[in-house]
C-alpha cells in the first residue's frame, strides 16, 4: 500500500467536536465512572452544543455532565449514577424538574440494542419486560406476536446512533484504534458501539506510528474505515477511570458529586474545569501532576 | 472466636444458607457507599461461604469482571475495580458480553441473582426508577438497570436492602424488578423462567413470601432486633407481620472463623 | 475454594461419546477443514450413534464422516464441505439419494441461530433472504410483520442444540477449558456455541493442572460450569487442523476426498481408520509420528 | 515486462478497474483448488491492484482472518491459512464475530463482494445448493454460504466463474444468490441495501447488466478470445449476444508490473 496517500484523519479536540451537531443521537463509550471520552465532552460543552439525544446503556459522570451543562433534550439508558459516588445530581434534578426526557431500558436490552444495530436487525425479539413498566412508560417498545410458537414479545428497536465517541489507549494518524489484550467487559461494549455506524470519533491516549500498529494489528479493533476522525487527548478519561491505564480520580469525583448537588456550585465547577481551560493539556495542569501520578496503574494492560 | 458476629455476618451467613451446591450466582454492581456494603460486601462473603462449606462446585460471577475471585487477596472491592481486578486472581476472568459471556443469563444459566431498590412491596415487587408520578417524579432515582432480567430470568432473587420505614411500601410507583405482581398466578402467566424473590434480607431481619398468596412475610428478626422495632420499620401492613418470630440462625463458630480468617482475614469486604 | 470437594468432569472418550443417545440434536465445533473434534466423532462412529440432528454452520469433513457413516438424519447447515479438498463426497451423495434431510440457512444466519439461542431470543428477525429459495424449502423459517415498521420479516429459529462438543487447546480435570490468546474466528464461533446449552463435552489437546488454569484465567474462556465432561485427546481435531496448533493433514484429506467418492472404498477407509483402531493413541500411531510431526505448528498461540 | 499478460492477470485488471477508493472489500472462502485460483486468487491481485493505484484509503477483509493483508509475503494462500495466518502481516486481525466483526456487512459496511456459483442466470441469479429438483437433486452442491447476504447487504456483487456452457442457465433450479430475480423493480420490491451484481467475470469475458432490463449481456472479451468459442460456452441465449463486442482491456505495463514485482513477486497466487 502506498502509505503516503492515505487520508489523515487526526485532528484536534475542537475540529472533532465541531463535526457534531445540535440535536445529534450520540453515544459515549464507557461504563459508569471509567472509560468514557471525557476530554471531547469538555469540548462539546465548551463549544455549546444542544439538544443532543444520548443513545445510552450503563451511564455515569459523563452524562452527568453533559445534562448539567443544558447540552441534552434526551437520553435512552438503563442507568445514570455515579457508582460509589452515588446518585447523578444533576440527572435528578433534570428529570424532577422535567427538563429532559428519559426512555427507559434494561441493562441486558441496551446494551443488546448496540448489537443489533451493528447486526442489522430491524428489532430484538424480548420477553423479559412482562409485568415491568418499561414498556408502560417507553413508547418505542411495541408488542408483537411470534410467527414460530404464537407467544408474544417486545420488539425492542435498535440503538441506532448517528455518532459514537470511544477512547482507546492508542492509534494512529490515520483513524486505526488499538485496545490492550485481555480486555475487560467495558471495551467490549465500547467495541460493538463503534460497529452501529460510519460516524465514530476515536480520542487516544497516544498517536503511534503506522509502523507500531502493523505490528500489533491483533490489537487493531477498531480500523480506520470505520473513524471519521482521531484525537489525541492522554488521560482524556479523567475524572473516570480509563482501565488498565488509570484509576477513576477519586477526590474529583468525591467533590464532583457534592458540588453538582448544587446549580450554583456545579456553575463554578464547570467555570473551573470546563470553560476555564483553554485546551485538554490546561485541563491536566489544572488537575495537577501529583493526581495524575497517584492514580496511574503501570502495567495494567499486560 | 470470642466475639460476637456482627449483624454483617449474620446477613452473610442468611445467604450462606440459602445458596446449594452446583449453582451458578450473579452478583452486579450497586450505587453509592452504603448500598455496595449491603448489595456487594454482604453476598460476596456470604457467596464464599457457602462455598467453603456446602457448595463447593457452585460459580460466582462478580461486578461483571470474574467467576470465582480469590477474595481474601482483595483490596476493597468497589475502589479498586478500575485497574486491578484483572489481575486478581480468580477462576475465569470475564472479557466478552453476551452472547459470550460465560453465563448465558437468558437461558436460565444464573440460579441466584441478588438485587436492591429503594422501594419494595408486599408482593416483592422492586423500585429502582423514580418515586412519585413518572413523568414529573418525586425523586428519580438510578434507573431500571439490570432488574428486568434478574426478576424475569433467574431461578431465585435476593433482595438486600436497608431496614427503613420509608423503603417498604404496599405498592410501588414504578416496577423495576417483577416480584410476584399482583398475586400468585402473575409469574405463571407472564411466562417467566425464574420463580422470583425468596427472601428480603434487611440489618435488622428475614422476610420471606408466604407459598399460598406470595405476600413478603417476617420470618426472623437478627439477634438483638425487637419485633416493635422492626414493625415500626415496616412501612407497610400485612397478615404476615406475627406476634412472635424465630431468631436468624447466628453464624457456627466454624463459619465465623472461616470469614474471619479465610475469607476476609484483613476486614475489607465487613466492618467488624 | 475447597479443591478436595471439586467434582471430576475428567473421562474417556468411550464414556463421554457414550452419553450422546440416538436421535440427539447436538453441534460439533469447527470450520470447514479445521478445528472439528474429530477423535469425539470417531468415537461416536465407533459406538454406532444414529440419527443425529446436526445443528451445524460451515461444516466439513466431521459432517461428511459421520454421514458415511450412516449415523446422520438431519443437517441444519449453510456449507457441507471440504474447502480446497472440494465437495464432500458422503454429504453429496446421501443427499442426492435422498438419505438425508437438510434444512437450509445462510452463513451468517447459521451461526447467529446460536447467538439467538445464547442471547435466549425466541427467534432472530432478518431480512436478508427474500427473493432467496431458503425459506421456501427450510419450513422452520416463518414470515412475520414487525411491530415496529409494519415491514415484513423472516423469523428464523435459534440454533438450541442439546449436546455442544468442542476441541481446545487445553483444560483442567475439572472442566475449565482455555484458548490461546489472538483467537482466530473459528474459535469465537465455537465459543458462542458452548454458550447455547448446558450439556457441552470439551475435548481438549491436553489436561493442565488446576494451579495453571488458576494462574491463566484470562484464557479460561469456557468455565467448569458449562460442562459436563472433559476428555483430554492430543491431536484431537486430526484431519482436521487446530489452528495456531497443528495445520490439516493436506494427504490424509486428499486420500478421504478421494476414497470417500466411492461407497465401497469408503468403507475400507473406515474400516481402517475408525472401527480398526482401539483407542485415539493407535488412530494416531497409525497416521504416524512423521505426519504428526510435519504439520505441527510450534508458537502458533503467541 | 515483455512477457504477454496472463488470463488471470487480465482478470485481476478488470477486478481493479470495478473498484473504488475509500471501499470496503469482502473475500470469503472457496471450495476446490480451481475455484480457489478464480474466486480467491484472481480478486486478491486485483484488490492490491486498485490499493497500489487508484484505492489506496480502501480496505479488503479477506477470509475471515484479516484486513489488508501484505500479499507479497504471503505462501499459498489456502494451505497455510490453519496455522499461520495470524502471524502475517496485516493492517487488522479478526478475532470476533458479528456484532463484533469490523465489518457491519447487514448495515451496508460491504461496497463489493465476490462470489462464485455452480449456476448463474440472466438476472444474475446464483445456485450454490443442487441442481434439479431440490427433494431429490441430480448433483447436491456445497449449500447457500453466504450468498444471501452478499446479494442482498453488499453493495456491488463481482460473480467470478470458470466459463463453461454448464454454468449458464436460463433459470437457476435454486437461488442462493438473488441477482435482479426476475425483473428490473425486483430488487427494490425485495428491499435490498446492496445494488446487486454488476459483473460475471470468466476467463474469457466480462459480463454486466443491462441497465434498463438487467439482463446479463456480454461487455468485453478477453484478449484472443473469439465470440463464436465464447457463444458456444454460454448455456442460455438473449438478445444481449451481440455480433461484435469490446476487447477486455489488459493491464497497463505499470499495473503488470506491480502485479508481478510488487504484489505476487513469487508468482504464489497467480500461475504464469
Amino acid at each position: 500500500m502506498s502509505v503516503v496517500q492515505l487520508k489523515e484523519k487526526l485532528c484536534s479536540l475542537a475540529e472533532a467536536a465541531k463535526l457534531i451537531k445540535n440535536g445529534s443521537r450520540i453515544t459515549f463509550g464507557g461504563f459508569t465512572i471509567h472509560n468514557h471520552p471525557m476530554a471531547f465532552i469538555y469540548e462539546l460543552i465548551r463549544q455549546g452544543v444542544k439538544d443532543l439525544t444520548i443513545v445510552g446503556f450503563t451511564n455515569g459522570n459523563e452524562v452527568d455532565i453533559l445534562v448539567g451543562a443544558g447540552c441534552v433534550k434526551r437520553i435512552e439508558t438503563c442507568y445514570v449514577g455515579l457508582e460509589k459516588f452515588g446518585v447523578a445530581p444533576n440527572f435528578r434534578r433534570a428529570v424532577e424538574k422535567g427538563e429532559i426526557e428519559v426512555v427507559e431500558y434494561s441493562e441486558d436490552l441496551a446494551i443488546e440494542r448496540f448489537q443489533c444495530s451493528a447486526r442489522g436487525d430491524p428489532f430484538i425479539p424480548s420477553r423479559i419486560l412482562f409485568g415491568s413498566d418499561i414498556p408502560k412508560y417507553n413508547r418505542d417498545i411495541k408488542e408483537g406476536v411470534s410467527p414460530l410458537d404464537g407467544g408474544k414479545y417486545h420488539a425492542i428497536p435498535p440503538a441506532d446512533p448517528e455518532w459514537v465517541i470511544v477512547h482507546t489507549p492508542m492509534g494512529d494518524r490515520y483513524g486505526n484504534a488499538l485496545y490492550f489484550p485481555n480486555m475487560q467487559l467495558p471495551m467490549n461494549w465500547d467495541l460493538v458501539m463503534t460497529r452501529t455506524t460510519n460516524k465514530v470519533i476515536v480520542t487516544v491516549e497516544q498517536i503511534i506510528d503506522r509502523e507500531r500498529v502493523l505490528r500489533l494489528s491483533h490489537l487493531n479493533m477498531i480500523p480506520r474505515f470505520r473513524n471519521v476522525a482521531i484525537v489525541e487527548a492522554p488521560y482524556g478519561a479523567h475524572p473516570s477511570s480509563y482501565l488498565q491505564l488509570y484509576n477513576f480520580d477519586a477526590e474529583h469525583l468525591t467533590m464532583y458529586a457534592r458540588l453538582a448537588r448544587d446549580p450554583a456550585e456545579f456553575k463554578k465547577y464547570l467555570d473551573k474545569y470546563v470553560y476555564g481551560v483553554k485546551s485538554h493539556l490546561d485541563y491536566l495542569k489544572l488537575i495537577g501532576v501529583e493526581n495524575l501520578m497517584k492514580i496511574r496503574h503501570v502495567g495494567g494492560g499486560l | 472466636m470470642n466475639e460476637e458476629p456482627t449483624v454483617y455476618e449474620v446477613m452473610a451467613a442468611a445467604v450462606s444458607h440459602e445458596l446449594k451446591d452446583f449453582e451458578r450466582w450473579f452478583l452486579g454492581l450497586a450505587t453509592g457507599e452504603e448500598t455496595i456494603l449491603l448489595l456487594s460486601h454482604v453476598p460476596l462473603v456470604g457467596m464464599a461461604l457457602a462455598q467453603h462449606t456446602h457448595a463447593p462446585n457452585s460459580v460466582m460471577s462478580v461486578a461483571g469482571w470474574g467467576l470465582n475471585p480469590v477474595l481474601n487477596e482483595m483490596p476493597t472491592l468497589e475502589s479498586e475495580i478500575p485497574t486491578t481486578t484483572i489481575h486478581w486472581r480468580c477462576e475465569a476472568h470475564i472479557t466478552m458480553s453476551a452472547p459470550f459471556h460465560p453465563f448465558a443469563t437468558k437461558r436460565g444459566d444464573v440460579d441466584v441473582g441478588f438485587a436492591s431498590a429503594a422501594h419494595v412491596d408486599k408482593y416483592g415487587n422492586c423500585n429502582t426508577v423514580c418515586i412519585g408520578d413518572y413523568h414529573r417524579p418525586k425523586i428519580r432515582l438510578i434507573g431500571p438497570v439490570n432488574q428486568p432480567l434478574h426478576f424475569s430470568c433467574f431461578g431465585r432473587e435476593i433482595i438486600i436492602m436497608p431496614h427503613e420505614k420509608r423503603n417498604f411500601v404496599d405498592r410501588v410507583d414504578f416496577i423495576s424488578g417483577v416480584g410476584y405482581l399482583d398475586g400468585p398466578e402473575a409469574r405463571s402467566r407472564l411466562g417467566f423462567l425464574g420463580s422470583g424473590p425468596v427472601m428480603i434480607l434487611t440489618d435488622k431481619a428475614v422476610f420471606d413470601f408466604e407459598p399460598k398468596t406470595k405476600l413478603a412475610r417476617l420470618k426472623s428478626l437478627h439477634p438483638g432486633v425487637s419485633l416493635e422495632d422492626t414493625r415500626g420499620n415496616t412501612g407497610y401492613v400485612h397478615n404476615f407481620m406475627p406476634e412472635e418470630v424465630a431468631i436468624t440462625p447466628q453464624p457456627t463458630p466454624e463459619e465465623l472463623r472461616i470469614i474471619r480468617e479465610v475469607i476476609d482475614p484483613r476486614g475489607v469486604l465487613l466492618p467488624r
